[in-house]
């Protein structure tokens, strides 16, 4: 098993395509993603009604190793600023295979 | 002013459903109609009313009055957000002004759809080619909205990410769109073939289609009026007094060019409108800092119940004065 | 007995894809119907017998007799749960035991449905009231179980947050009874304007979409029937013997107070039918020590299958002799 | 060449509306249909091709032409996986040619939903028992393409938890079969009474539903042409020969064992097409080295367009000509 | 990047409602929330049928300042102990933006 | 509260059962699942398809006391290996109920 950070993404569906664009920037291979998510911030309600993006969030998982951390967080922090959102980092290891 | 429209309108099945909706999410009843299934139903009203406008317009052709009203359209689909824009910006920022004006200035295809319906039952004729006019309408204020925006204020616009590819792209290729000029297209193609054959699919169910997709509109619109204590008391009087004034000049242009009424109700309706499903999707791509928390509850849940339950019948009767 | 009827009802498209569902579910096939698709179909079903038990309403009348039925059914709604709790409390304890009660108490929509479906089959008529009937009953069986456990044991209902004014409103506000009360009322407004174009919406697909809900149906019951080991030889009696009982008594009010055939067949169906689908959200609200792993797979996977196969034929069949 | 045919297949609603996917998909449209609308709407499509299927294999019988040609199917299904092993086998390894072998022995559903809409169109007849044809030819292919695998290279399949129980569960017992073989039986049962109460739910709609679907395919299958630059100019042409060379050979048997027009346009489509539904799944639980990147999109972006665009047109042309 | 204590509550949908209403009252502001999760623990299978919400669960993601850590302990715990479901806790970095 | 190893499992939806059956081999009684995943990895897009679970993913999400921890990392790696997916560990805190 290997250290790596785990970094969860939460942030507007409309930017998902950002995320994983800027994610891919920075050298990431890997990540998942969950569509389907609602929540509340700063920005007000997102309580997930069909007829438009804008208020519903998806949420992106990426694990990489401890020293991608930074470049991952240079690479989302842009976003957050332009458009709020959440990033989560912790630790964890990864089970090889 | 003909109260027996109004009342007539709302004892009308979609009208119906959609007040059904209103008052299932005032006492706060777990009635829900569950994403994707509203995404479905609205794919279904975007592909039905783009075929059946495609086949209409195969059988009445491009006539210069035909073209005069798409021009009328766009013109209207400039201008609207212009105004709009510097009476907002009376009392807002550049982005959320941009914001409004590009909303406003935008058509809500549900809208549309319910005054197709409404033309329907009372068995009043309209053009195909007013499809295509919605679909003519839907992108253009949203790049206006972003001018202005810029021009006022260099910085409303994003990260430096921002790019004016990205928007003409949101604006004009956003699935509402594509799928809306498609099915006209195909419509407009099979005409002969395929119209009778599919028939079944795209006319018979339509109305109930409607009155779910309404059912649901009630059930977010009452769940986005929360919101509008925010926007304030001027924000409140623009989202009912803009549609009652754009639907209106549209009544005007509609004399002016010698349409027929269903198609002087139709550009009404799609001047009066506002958008709440492709406009909100581009602006907050392009204009990060306006608040969908305004603009959005503005639209549905002031402008569209006011459309769909008076402002159709208001504006009919209107139309039917002036015509007759 | 007359069996002509029950195998007439097995060779019926809605009752083989519940078996087929059934079925897929043994072999383990990975045959699904994915969320929120069955809801699309049970808010359709709702929609459209709530819609056409409007429409019949508003051209039958509130006649006295109708009144009559309606107050019966209420009657019911509120007594079967009373001893319903009394015969599984000697076995279970009192959260279980009024949870079951008002499992039983309450109406399963789908049966209802299956029924309604049966009888426009054979053509036999029955009252729009009976859907009202049907939204009547959803609910009391829900408080009188709450009722009865409480008094029998205080700490059966949860955490402090208890309060009768929530258990009213998932009891009364419930999306089920909103949408099927509100498709009724808008039928019966708009009976004259709106029947006959909503009809290629309210009435053509309708057993389509009950054969395809009755799949899922299928699949979903032989799922829970792995649950049913865990609820013994009791509760597996009662689960059969139960809708026999109840369905026994409805017939014979509908015979006292004079109904018809289709009347009398939708009373017993009411009375004889079990709830899944409002009854376990309540009474999971209220009686959080209850064990949904046993009154559901009752329901669910007994209960139902058993009127929907056996039970509507059976009624249907002693209706015929009594009634000539 | 016919080529009115392949002009008039073109402009036909269906495959326009498969057109417009690919374009929205080009364009990089937000257009989408998000899951699990395609999953209702691939049901719809089995139920209502099987049951009607069914309904027409009741009135026809089980003719001794009728077993021939189930015959020839399972024959087909079987031998076309094995030489399509051995060419695919020049190239790669055993685990990717037993997936491509599987694929092309398979069959695709909406490729032969696509044929059956073609027929109807044009008012060819055809045979309920080509729906059962297609069933059957399902599952036989992945059996072969997985015992091909094991017997060139033991390793090929996955963990230790490799069974044939899982394979054969796998093959057939997979939805799409079940609820294709299940519909056909209840349709067949049911055929006198449910058959036109029915018809609204399982014929009407069926043409528009194939359009919306076709949307979709579209959407998917360009998405999915951005893989095929992995595959390489061999596989390519494999995924225009292979469906040629097929059908060829399913009309030249059509011919011997005297089938009509219709049917023979059916087996030649059910020769000719790949899977990518059910096969995928079956051949990812088998075979977990073959790498999916490779046979999904050689069937969904190469083969299925070509049939559905070109093919079928083509292949009545030849079959026009000379069965008169 | 601040410390925050990362909060995974997994419960009945149908008490959503009650976890929400629980962290606004423990001052939560922001939250975010999955509401298609099955799974199994003591209470049986929640395997998802669309019949009733009965047999589905919701996930609730929270990050929350240290400090207020404790106060959503016991504003969640009640929840748990009267409908069951499961609470993990966790530490992570937020990104600010 | 109780230290807990939490995992979390990301692989084709197609083999959602595997994992759940090797887990409970493994003598784990509760976990959740997320069914509606996508992503990108070393096998390629797992873009989220409806034609075919084999492009979507799932999320296995399960607590597990610290002394399971090794069994279930055992358990479950024979299924990365074969099919591919991503196993992540971390530490956690679960709120006793
Ligand atoms: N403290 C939090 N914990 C978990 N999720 C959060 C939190 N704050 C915000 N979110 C999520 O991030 C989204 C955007 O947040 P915001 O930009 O603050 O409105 C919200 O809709 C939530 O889904
Ligand atoms: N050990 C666990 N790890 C992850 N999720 C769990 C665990 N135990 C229970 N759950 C989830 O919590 C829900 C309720 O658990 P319970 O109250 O134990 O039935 C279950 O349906 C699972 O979704
Ligand atoms: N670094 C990562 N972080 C998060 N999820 C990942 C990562 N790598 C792969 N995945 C997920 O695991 C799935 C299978 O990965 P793979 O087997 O590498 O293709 C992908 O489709 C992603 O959903
Ligand atoms: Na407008
Ligand atoms: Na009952
Ligand atoms: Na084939």
């Amino acid at each position: 098993m290997k250290s790596v950070k785990r970094f969860e993404i939460i942030i507007e569906r409309l930017h998902a395509r950002d995320v994983t664009d800027a994610l891919e920037r920075a050298g990431v291979t890997g990540y998942s993603m969950l569509r389907d998510v609602t929540g509340t911030g700063d920005r007000g309600d997102r309580a997930g009604d069909e007829l438009t993006e804008v208020f519903r969030n998806c949420c992106v998982i990426v694990a990489v190793p401890v020293e991608a951390a930074d470049k991952v967080v240079e690479s989302i922090r842009p976003l957050l600023k332009a458009y709020g959102g959440v990033c989560l980092v912790s630790d964890a290891l990864w089970v090889n295979h | 002013m003909d109260l027996s429209l109004i009342i007539g309108n709302l004892l009308n099945a979609p009208v119906l459903f959609f007040l059904l909706g209103t008052a299932a999410a005032w006492v706060k009843s777990d009635l829900e109609i569950p994403s994707p299934i509203p995404k479905l139903l609205s794919l279904y009203l975007l592909l039905s009313i783009g075929f059946r406008g495609g086949v209409e317009l195969a059988h009445g052709g491009l006539s210069a009055g035909v073209l005069t009203m798409l021009g009328v359209c766009v013109a209207m689909a400039l201008l609207v957000p212009l105004w709009s824009f510097f009476i907002v910006r009376l009392r807002l920022d550049a982005a959320n002004a941009a914001a409004i004006a590009a909303t406003y200035g935008s058509v809500s295809a549900v809208t549309f759809v319910t005054a197709v319906n409404f033309l329907r039952q009372t068995n009043v004729p309209f053009g195909g080619h007013m499809v295509a006019a919605m679909a003519l309408m839907e992108s253009p204020a949203i790049v206006v909205g972003i001018v202005l925006a810029r021009m006022s204020d260099r910085d409303t616009t994003g990260p430096s990410s921002f790019s004016w590819g990205k928007v003409f792209h949101e604006a004009f290729l956003n699935g509402a769109v594509v799928l809306l000029l498609g099915s006209l297209a195909i419509g407009a193609i099979t005409a002969d073939k395929d119209a009778k054959s599919l028939a079944a699919f795209v006319d018979h169910p339509f109305k109930g289609v409607l009155c779910l997709f309404l059912l649901d509109m009630g059930l977010v619109a009452a769940r986005r009026m929360g919101d509008l204590r925010r926007s304030g008391l001027f924000l409140g009087l623009f989202a009912v007094a803009a549609p009652m004034a754009h639907a209106l000049m549209g009544i005007g242009l509609a004399k002016l060019i010698g349409a027929g009424v269903g198609d002087a109700l139709l550009l009404a309706v799609l001047c009066g409108s506002a958008s709440y499903i492709a406009v909100p999707a581009a602006v907050r791509l392009s204009l990060p800092k306006a608040n969908p928390g305004l603009f959005v509850p503005m639209a549905l849940a002031i402008t569209f119940p006011f459309n769909v339950v008076l402002g159709i019948p208001l504006y009919m009767s209107l139309i039917q004065r002036w015509w007759t």
